[in-house]
């Protein structure tokens, strides 16, 4: 066995993986918040990725400049989102809400290619080049630069939630609204949050996906191994997310770097069902309540 | 305006249509149906086929997420299982549709069981990206499993017939498709007033007490599985001898989730809103079109221009749609149907 | 008198994950058919261009082509995607009187006993996969070839054909890799490539994303390997967005490029002559736009061809007369001379990025698959 | 005597057609305890909601009338601004967050509070209160009984201190000695805390018994209020609320019943 | 002993380190009215999730006529005739009323899917039987005739808990289970269903075991009373002998006195402020 390809094969997966965490962590934040499974989620970081695209192709506005400015894009974004349509939907059947993002990300990959066009796109060129090389090993700069960047975000997250009462709050909210209003929570308000910061980390995670692969009004597509990601760690549980991502990205690149790449869904896939039928609520999610 | 409906016995009590004018209506209606496809237009008689198997293909999903609450997202996989046998029957065996689509119907209802498997112990969304994966590997089978598949060039049917007639028209279709699409919602009528349908909503409604109440839970979710994986089977095998080939392509998760956003656009847990849903998505990328089209004269570029701008609206509609009626369009109906009884007086 | 219109209907593409190339490949039919019948029509014959938009989608497809059949009766369909053009074949053989063409390029498609009435303007997968490996065993005799091709219908189709070819021309076939369609993270293949030292990398059912990446990451590395692509990997895209990383990339091509650096021909002229009048504002077009424009070019010469030999436009004439194209001069349209066989034309030539002066060279004579 | 909660005349309405309450007025004075008692259905609950804000979520609305928390109108504020105003609503069915811990659900009250931080040590009260609490206080509080889920609904508004808290039947479900428990503890905390409170309840005597004024509600409307020794001696309320049988003032006995008053309804 | 329908041997169940059952044995008389009483969290409701099998205990037997059933899944002790209602209302909100009592008669009905899809003889004549001996037999009873057709979802509480029972007596019970039938309803609602329970008891000649705080009803119509605390059983007996066990008014009872309550916290005081 080749030992020195598996462990650079598995520094790009777990690369990868960071990434697909990011993403994932803006998508359980907005889950444990509001109970929405938001599957416009790729779609907010497709727009993220062309506003990165416009300041700094276009506008020409240093990449320090522009990316947090399409952070904040993506932001409001899913603030407004939530305000214009999750908002009302309250109360409604989840899957009713889950199809009314599925019709937010029609509407996004239309006006995507009204605005941009439909053509592909490569963003410009933000992140150092040259290969890192450790020994012998090999890392690819993008890869490893976006892994770093997308760490850094969710540490800052991780560490928010886990020593503030943001997250007891987000969940008061998920698990009663009335009375989470009555605890003096403003429900509306971490609605807002959650989908504002929620999007904010898919937001970057779009721009550095975009990075390196690229960007089309179809690019939201990607957000399938969220699902998968999200679900293998447990929809509601931000170590979930972390945990998910990391594996699920390490998995799809060995499998494509020892079986081939028209293995890796089938591999993930197959995978996933056997986790959920050992453990229902994914490695971390938490078991819902059944008393009779 | 209607008062009362009078009934003295639980049999018509419990009739599907209770009254006279519904009767009537109903009359008129198959009265059309009959008539239409000599009136119609190649091209809208090509979209009434496609909106019976959508008909068909939705009431199926209707059966197991909007009576059994079990979201699926393998729905296109259903469907696909169902045409790739209902192909490969009529080319190696020689069958007709009478025989090659239950038959279809039937593996893929044996499949659906054996996807439905983790239902048990798994729900919600964990579910449904479970029979995401059971698509997904279903899709991997179509590709890779060449000598029936096909492979990548999928199969062609090259015999398609019904008790030897060859179903090579549209206007044929037509008459295979439309009475199987009664047939099916009627099943899922009859199917509401029995105790299987009973079980299936209080599976939905609340599971555990259904299971102290005397529900067997598996059995039950299964059954719902198989159903509503038969309902897709079907729909798939009519939609092969109505595209005359299949390819690993044809039923990709976009058709899982066509079919989810028909039912929730239509109204989940009815029988009306799977048909208004199949209708409503089948038709309104169509109508769209057709109104770009009148832009044209005032804009002659439109066409172009405003494709995307199609896809926005399609979207919106949706969005629309569910802001407005969160029940979906049945229950739009209906509102309008009381609204009519009552009037002119006010509710 | 005015003779009676000829009418083309076409299945667009200008939404849906082709949008890109979709609607420039509509904009270069819509061109060419303003053009010919500002220019008299062909032989007098008027020609009436409908169409509709369907994003790739295979039952809209069959929608859009009952309805414009039944409402225009056509000669000519362009149609989308290869589902499309396998699920309408039956279909089309029962109309009255309407041939085939498209945007698929699909291996499948040059059976002609299977699809009479489908026809590719160009060179099957197959045959474009042929070509470049053609030209890589004579730059570089038993050189080092990986492939790279995406996981989707379009991308496997020529897969296994271009193994047996490589293997045939003597080439060493070091590797093939299976991608995901569209924004991918590459970084593991690269991985395997860095591995196999491949001479060259061909890469078949993508349009520019992940090629980019690859060859990027590849010569960061310092690898010396070369890049080449079959038709929809070949587009000006890769020098446009991906700039000098393209340079050196190897394309094949049936059909001159919009941007050259000197004219190849009369036809040429005209056609950039006519997209300046009236698209002032595009200064350079993609080839799809080209791949419009001579489809529409094709279509014309078989109805000329037909009408001057004084037979009637029918099916059976208009394929006769199609199959008997035979070393025809397009006056710089195509970059080879045109010549029908098994419902295609199996000519191509490979052209290379020059990505300092933004277009692409040929650099091979015309390549014929036989 | 100053009033921290005035009612006054309020119309409420559901989905734009229901009405529900058609002119209910009441006064909290400060530092009280009040009951509101009425049959199932009459409205306490919407009054509850009415005042707290909480009417918006289940598509009702204040159609008519006025209602002032410490002299400023509860309308101008939303429903979280309200509580962290210092007035608390217990909810009817106890509402406590499933998936949280007990802890947390203490924590998530103290997002009542301004300061928010310093309302930790309030714990170690409702601890001392409910030391049921404090042995599952890791525990998930969907798994809580229902005794145990009612102590820290209440426990909650411990950890908000208010300035008013209005209790929602605080002893649905709950077993007679606790009941006693939580009344007491009801009281201490009006004492001690100088809480006012409004006590809605079925169990009229008890409530009755620890409050100073009542208020009886029929058909959203109040029928007849009195301090509550007057309303205890009142004979419909014996009769239809303490289950006095009308005559000797003895509690009936339910096997008594017999069919006299089916028979009642079928006349009617 | 013959007339004892249900019988509970060494019932112990616990949830992680939670023991929320120990070793509860007691047996329910058959045509008696049983009351279980206890403070909350002692255990009750969990008790009857394992007499119905939602529950596994991890020790101990139950009997039902004789025979041991502690093996069999829920729906098969549903169909054997122990037929319960919930402490939360479990009523199924997306049926009407009638569906949600024909659902209860489920296990007894034998339609299958074919003959269930199209409707046909068999189906359709066992649906009208199930339909006339509901209405006719337990509708009628509980009198809720009026609301049949309507969603359950709109229905008062108190209709609710009528329907709930309504549904329970649709399974056909031997024993029926009533988790706090009467919490939350007020006095005119309670006498009501204290009726209803009274008259299943003598009328039908039903077994009924239930669960409740409503000390003044446990003790006018229960013939057997068991107390349970903290997952023990504490004392059993007739309503009057368990009334006056100190241990158990001191777990569960309290005073039961408004008056002295009152005194004891000088409520009066504040009252005449
Ligand atoms: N969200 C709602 N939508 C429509 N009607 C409602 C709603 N909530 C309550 N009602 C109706 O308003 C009336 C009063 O309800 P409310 O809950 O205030 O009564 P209550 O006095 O608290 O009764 P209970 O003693 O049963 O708690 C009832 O008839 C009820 O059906
Ligand atoms: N599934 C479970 N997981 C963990 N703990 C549980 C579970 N079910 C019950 N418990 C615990 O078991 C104890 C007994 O609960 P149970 O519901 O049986 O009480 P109860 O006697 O019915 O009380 P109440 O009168 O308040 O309804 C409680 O402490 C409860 O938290
Ligand atoms: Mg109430
Ligand atoms: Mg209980």
């Amino acid at each position: 066995m080749d030992w020195l390809f598996f462990f650079e094969s598995s520094i790009a997966g777990l690369a990868t993986g960071a990434i697909y965490s990011l993403v994932a962590l803006g998508f359980v934040i907005i889950y444990k918040a509001t109970r929405v499974i938001n599957f416009a989620i790729g779609e907010i970081m497709m727009i993220s990725a062309y506003l990165f695209l416009t300041f700094a192709g276009i506008l020409e506005w240093h990449p320090l400049i522009a990316l947090p400015l399409a952070m904040l894009g993506g932001g409001l974004l899913g603030s407004v989102t939530e305000k214009l349509i999750i908002r009302p939907m309250l109360g409604e059947s989840p899957i009713s809400v889950v199809m009314v993002t599925i019709g937010l990300s029609s509407i996004l990959v239309g006006a995507a290619q009204i605005i941009w066009g439909p053509g592909p796109r490569i963003l410009p060129d933000f992140l150092p080049r040259a290969p890192i090389f450790i020994g012998e090993l090999y890392v690819s700069s993008k890869i490893a630069y976006s892994a770093l960047i997308a760490i850094g975000l969710l540490v800052c997250y991780l560490i928010y939630f886990r020593f503030s009462r943001g997250g007891v709050a987000l969940r008061a909210t998920a698990s009663d609204q009335a009375a989470a209003f009555s605890m003096g929570i403003s429900v509306p308000k971490v609605f807002n949050y959650a989908w504002f910061f929620g999007s904010m980390a898919a937001a970057l995670a779009g721009v550095l996906v975009a990075a390196s692969g690229g960007l089309s009004p179809y690019s939201g597509s990607m957000a399938l191994s969220i699902l998968v990601v999200v679900i293998f760690g447990g929809l509601d549980s931000l170590t979930g997310a972390l945990v998910g991502g990391l594996l699920v990205g390490w998995l799809e690149t060995m499998t494509g770097a020892f079986l081939g790449g028209e293995y890796k869904m089938l591999t993930i896939f197959t995978l996933l069902t056997f986790v959920l039928v050992l453990k229902p609520y994914g490695l971390f999610g938490t078991k819902e309540i059944e008393r009779l | 305006m209607r008062i009362g409906d009078a009934v003295s016995t639980y049999p018509s009590d419990e009739a599907i249509f209770r009254t006279q004018t519904q009767k009537v209506w109903m009359g008129i209606f198959i009265a059309t149906l009959l008539t239409f496809p000599f009136v119609s237009s190649p091209y809208t008689l090509f979209l009434a086929c496609l909106v019976g198997i959508a008909v068909i293909s939705a009431t199926g999903l209707n059966i197991l997420v909007g009576l059994t609450g079990q979201i699926s997202l393998g729905h296109g996989g259903f469907m696909g299982v169902g045409a790739y046998t209902a192909v490969w029957l009529a080319d190696n065996m020689g069958m007709g549709l009478a025989l090659s689509m239950p038959l279809a119907g039937l593996l893929t209802a044996a499949v659906g069981v054996v996807v439905g498997l983790p239902s048990l112990r798994v729900k919600g969304l964990y579910l449904a990206i479970a029979t995401m994966a059971a698509s997904v590997i279903l899709h991997f089978i179509f590709v890779h499993w060449e000598p029936v598949t096909g492979g990548n060039a999928g199969i062609n049917l090259q015999n398609a017939n019904i008790f030897g007639i060859n179903l090579n028209s549209d206007l044929r279709m037509y008459f295979v498709v439309v009475p199987l699409a009664i047939i099916a919602v009627l099943g899922e009528r009859n199917l509401l007033r029995t105790r299987i349908g009973r079980a299936f909503i209080a599976v939905r409604d609340r599971d555990i007490s259904a299971e102290v109440l005397g529900v067997d839970l598996l059995r039950y979710k299964l059954m719902s599985f198989g159903l509503s994986s038969f309902y897709a089977g079907c729909a798939g095998a009519l939609w092969a001898y109505f595209f005359k080939v299949v390819t690993p392509e044809s039923f990709p998760l976009d058709t899982s989730i066509f079919y989810l956003a028909a039912i929730i656009v239509g109204g989940m847990g009815t029988v009306l809103g799977p048909i208004l849903g199949a209708i409503f998505m089948t038709l309104v990328p169509e109508i769209l079109k057709i109104l770009t089209a009148v832009v044209v004269p005032i804009l002659p570029n439109a066409q172009v221009l405003l494709s995307p701008v199609r896809v926005v609206v399609f979207g919106a509609l949706i969005v629309g749609f569910l802001l407005y009626e969160p029940h979906g369009m049945a229950e739009m109906w209906r509102r309008t149907r009381r609204y009519s009884h009552l009037w002119p007086f006010k509710t | 008198t005015a003779k009676e219109d000829i009418v083309f209907a076409e299945t667009a593409l200008i939404t849906g994950v082709f949008g890109f190339a979709g609607g420039e490949l509509h904009e270069g039919i819509v061109d060419y058919f303003n053009y010919t019948n500002e220019n008299g029509g062909i032989r007098g014959h008027k020609i009436k261009h409908v169409f509709e938009d369907c994003g790739y989608k295979v039952d809209c497809s069959v929608a859009t082509f009952k309805k414009l059949t039944a409402e225009h009766n056509p000669l000519f369909y362009s149609g989308d995607s290869t589902g499309f053009m396998k699920a309408i074949n039956p279909e089309l053989q029962a109309t009255k009187n309407t041939l085939m063409s498209g945007v698929s390029y699909a291996s499948e498609l040059t059976d002609e006993t299977k699809y009479p009435r489908s026809f590719i303007i160009g060179p099957s997968y197959t045959d474009q996969m042929s070509i470049l490996l053609t030209y890589a065993a004579k730059e570089m005799p038993g050189a080092k070839v990986a492939i790279v091709h995406s996981d989707s219908g379009f991308g496997r189709d020529p897969i296994e054909a271009g193994k047996a070819k490589a293997k045939e021309l003597g080439l060493d076939l070091v590797e093939v890799i299976t991608t995901k369609p569209g924004s991918v993270d590459v970084s593991t293949e690269v991985l395997k490539l860095r591995r196999k030292k491949p001479d060259y990398v061909l890469f078949h059912g993508y349009v520019l994303t992940p090629i980019n990446e690859f060859m990027q990451q590849m010569k960061d590395l310092g690898m010396a390997t070369k890049f080449m692509g079959t038709y929809w990997s070949s587009s000006e895209l890769m020098y446009m967005k991906a700039k000098e990383v393209s340079d050196g990339y190897l394309g094949v091509m049936h059909l001159n490029y919009f941007n050259m650096e000197k004219s190849p021909g009369k036809e040429w002229d005209a056609m950039r002559a006519y997209n300046a009048k009236v698209h002032p504002d595009k200064l350079t077009r993609p080839n799809f736009y080209m791949f419009g424009w001579f489809q529409g070019m094709v279509w014309a010469e078989v109805i000329g061809r037909t009408v001057d030999a004084g037979k009637e436009l029918t099916v059976d004439n208009l394929r006769a007369t199609l199959n008997s194209i035979e070393n025809w001069d397009t006056g710089g349209i195509a970059s080879v001379p045109v010549t029908v066989r098994n419902n295609s034309i199996p000519f191509g030539r490979v052209f290379k990025v020059n990505a300092a002066e933004g277009r692409y060279e040929p650099v091979s004579e015309v390549i014929e698959i036989k | 005597m100053e009033t921290i909660l005035e009612i006054n005349n309020i119309e409420v309405v559901y989905n734009k057609a229901v009405q529900v309450l058609r002119g209910l007025s009441l006064t909290v004075p400060k530092g009280t305890i009040v009951a509101l008692l009425g049959s199932n259905g009459a409205g306490k609950s919407t009054t509850l909601k009415a005042v707290s804000g909480l009417l918006d979520i289940e598509d009702g609305e204040v159609a008519d009338g006025k209602i002032t928390f410490k002299g400023r109108d509860v309308a101008l504020d939303s429903p979280d601004k309200l509580v962290r105003r210092g007035l608390f609503h217990v909810m009817e069915g106890r509402h406590v967050f499933e998936d949280l811990t007990v802890e947390e659900n203490l924590t998530a009250a103290t997002y009542a509070k301004k300061g928010g931080a310093g309302a930790r040590a309030s714990f170690a009260l409702v601890y001392e209160y409910f030391p049921r609490l404090k042995d599952r206080r890791k525990g998930l509080a969907g798994y809580l009984s229902g005794g145990e889920q009612q102590m820290l609904a209440v426990g909650r508004s411990l950890v908000a201190a208010p300035d008013l808290i209005m209790l929602d039947e605080p002893s649905l479900g709950l077993a007679p000695l606790l009941v006693e428990e939580i009344f007491e503890i009801i009281v201490r905390i009006n004492r001690e805390q100088g809480t006012s409170m409004l006590l809605v309840e079925q169990n009229a005597a008890l409530a009755l018994a620890v409050s100073s004024y009542g208020y009886i509600m029929e058909n959203g409307k109040v029928v007849i209020d009195g301090t509550s020794d007057e309303l205890m001696k009142n004979e419909d309320v014996q009769e239809f609320y303490l289950g006095a049988s009308g005559d000797d003032g003895e509690n009936r006995s339910y096997r008594e019943i017999k069919h006299y008053k089916r028979r009642k309804r079928w006349l009617s | 002993m013959a007339d004892d329908i249900l019988e509970l041997k060494g019932i112990s169940l616990s949830f992680g380190g939670l023991k929320v059952l120990s070793d509860v044995s007691f047996t329910v008389p058959e045509g008696k009215i049983t009351a279980i009483v206890g403070p909350n969290g002692a255990g009750k409701t969990s008790l009857f999730n394992a007499i119905s099998g939602f529950y596994k205990p991890q020790a101990g037997e139950i009997f039902f006529k004789g025979e041991n059933i502690g093996h069999l899944h829920p729906p098969k002790r549903a169909k054997l005739g122990l037929a319960r209602s919930f402490q939360n209302i479990a009523l199924f909100r997306g049926m009407t009323v009638l569906d949600n009592i024909k659902l209860g008669a489920h296990s007894h009905l034998k339609t299958g899917l074919l003959a269930a899809l199209f409707y046909i003889g068999k189906a359709q004549r066992e649906e009208m039987a199930l339909r006339e001996e509901v209405e006719t037999k337990i509708i009628d009873f509980l009198e809720i005739d009026h609301i049949r057709n309507m969603s359950v979802a709109s229905l008062a509480y108190g209709l609710q808990k009528r329907v709930e029972l309504a549904r329970a007596l649709a399974i056909g019970p031997q024993v029926l289970l009533l988790d706090e039938p009467v919490a939350g309803m007020n006095r005119e609602e309670k006498e009501d269903m204290a009726r209803f329970i009274l008259d299943l008891n003598q009328e039908w000649g039903m077994t009924v075991l239930m669960v409740e705080h409503d000390m003044g009803m446990v003790m006018d119509i229960s013939d057997k009373v068991v107390v349970l605390n903290f997952g023990q059983l504490i004392a059993q007996g007739t309503a009057e002998d368990v009334k006056n066990d100190p241990e158990v008014i001191k777990a569960y009872l309290g005073s039961g006195n408004v008056s002295d309550m009152r005194r004891r916290l000088g409520v009066e005081a504040a009252g005449s402020e």
